[in-house]
């Protein structure tokens, strides 16, 4: 299962650790995982659309093992409310070779950030605010572009 | 003959509604129609006119505003995803 | 302490953990785990100049921090026998956003690549060799050159 | 006045030994007359000569053919590295 959606927290080590597991070819895994920043913020509410949330992140990871030869790739987003320092989501992608690694994970997270269906929620102490879209992951998106 | 359709994030606060069911009206057969079909009861449903870099879904797959909606379709209205 | 050395394994939950516990700006953690590839090899022993290790790859993590806004830096790299699926390096960069985390997590792999000093020496059925540099690892570096 | 020499994994089994320590003859100042120096006692030591991407370091950091050499210091010859 390469893609979950969920409230609970994850095991960073041991999905790293399965993406691998008894594949003699992985010589490569890069990750990523994105984190509720803290200063101001209190909390953060992640809200979904859930019949099309793991559709969007399943069409993410096919489109990256058409670009890539890729051995394993695991998506996990949570959502619902998390605290400062609690974990977002986390991207992992398994290759022969780091550059494919590398590229696949990058790919995809800049794709999640701008196609897959959540929208941020922060809560400080002046009170609730949704979080804007930033330009920069359009821009970063569009390096994808063939 | 209906169409479902769904609002997230800031633009369900705004609208006070997370979605609704709408009998398709004759001549609206895109995203973009139906975005101002329903914008132009009035407030707050003019928000959907007003809002900057509106997206919109069809049948939970990210389109554009010439997209093509037929009855039965589930239609979404959202702002810019912000995950990850 | 951002660079180890060692024979041991390393716990890469905990290492990317560690990284950004009790830093409230560190939203983003790009990290790589390298692994011994199967296949024909049954074992492959690292070898490196332990005067100059760990200096090599402190002067890399320094560079890294000049080019990049990097919250915390990590790099731990095994030395002697490993059999395949065995870890071999990790490098982990947390940092406010994922771009210079990705960035510097790279460059570095890049440099450790071809600036640090271990070398390979595969275990097949057919005997010992050394593991030959790869035109592509020179590559990779080029493109941080300015 | 000495220098220390090291040799690492193909080219230290090549020739046999991890390393010495060599009096720096009248004349050789870099790391490449270093180099040619030692490969001039032949074989096995043409290696030296030989070796395709020769890479050296001195006193711990890596540097060119044509960098300083002076008593005292620790100079390594080795093969392109190989590890991550």
């Amino acid at each position: 299962m390469s893609v979950s959606v969920q409230e609970a927290d994850f095991d960073v080590g041991a999905e790293i650790a399965a993406l691998t597991a008894g594949n003699v070819d992985a010589g490569a895994v890069a990750s990523f995982v994105g984190l509720v920043r803290g200063g101001t913020i209190e909390a953060m509410t992640l809200e979904h659309y859930p019949a099309m949330t793991g559709k969007a992140l399943d069409d993410i990871v096919a489109e990256a093992r058409q670009r890539w030869e890729l051995l394993g790739v695991r998506v996990i987003h949570r959502v619902g409310r998390l605290l400062p320092g609690d974990r977002i989501v986390l991207v992992a992608v398994a290759s022969t070779h780091r550059q494919a690694a590398f590229e696949a994970c990058e790919f995809i997270m800049d794709y999640l950030k701008t196609r897959a269906p959540f929208w941020k929620r922060e809560e400080t102490a002046a009170g609730g605010r949704w979080v804007d879209a930033r330009d920069s992951d359009d821009e970063a998106l569009r390096r994808w572009a063939e | 003959m209906t169409v479902r359709i769904l609002y997230f994030a800031s633009l369900r606060e705004a609208l006070g509604t997370s979605g609704e069911t709408l009998d398709l009206p004759p001549g609206v057969a895109t995203t973009g129609a139906l975005r101002d079909h329903i914008a132009a009861r009035g407030e707050p449903w003019l928000q959907l006119a007003r809002a900057k870099n509106l997206r919109c879904a069809v049948n939970q797959a990210m389109v554009g505003f010439d997209a093509a909606v037929k009855a039965g379709d589930e239609v979404a209205f959202f702002p810019p995803v912000t995950g990850g």
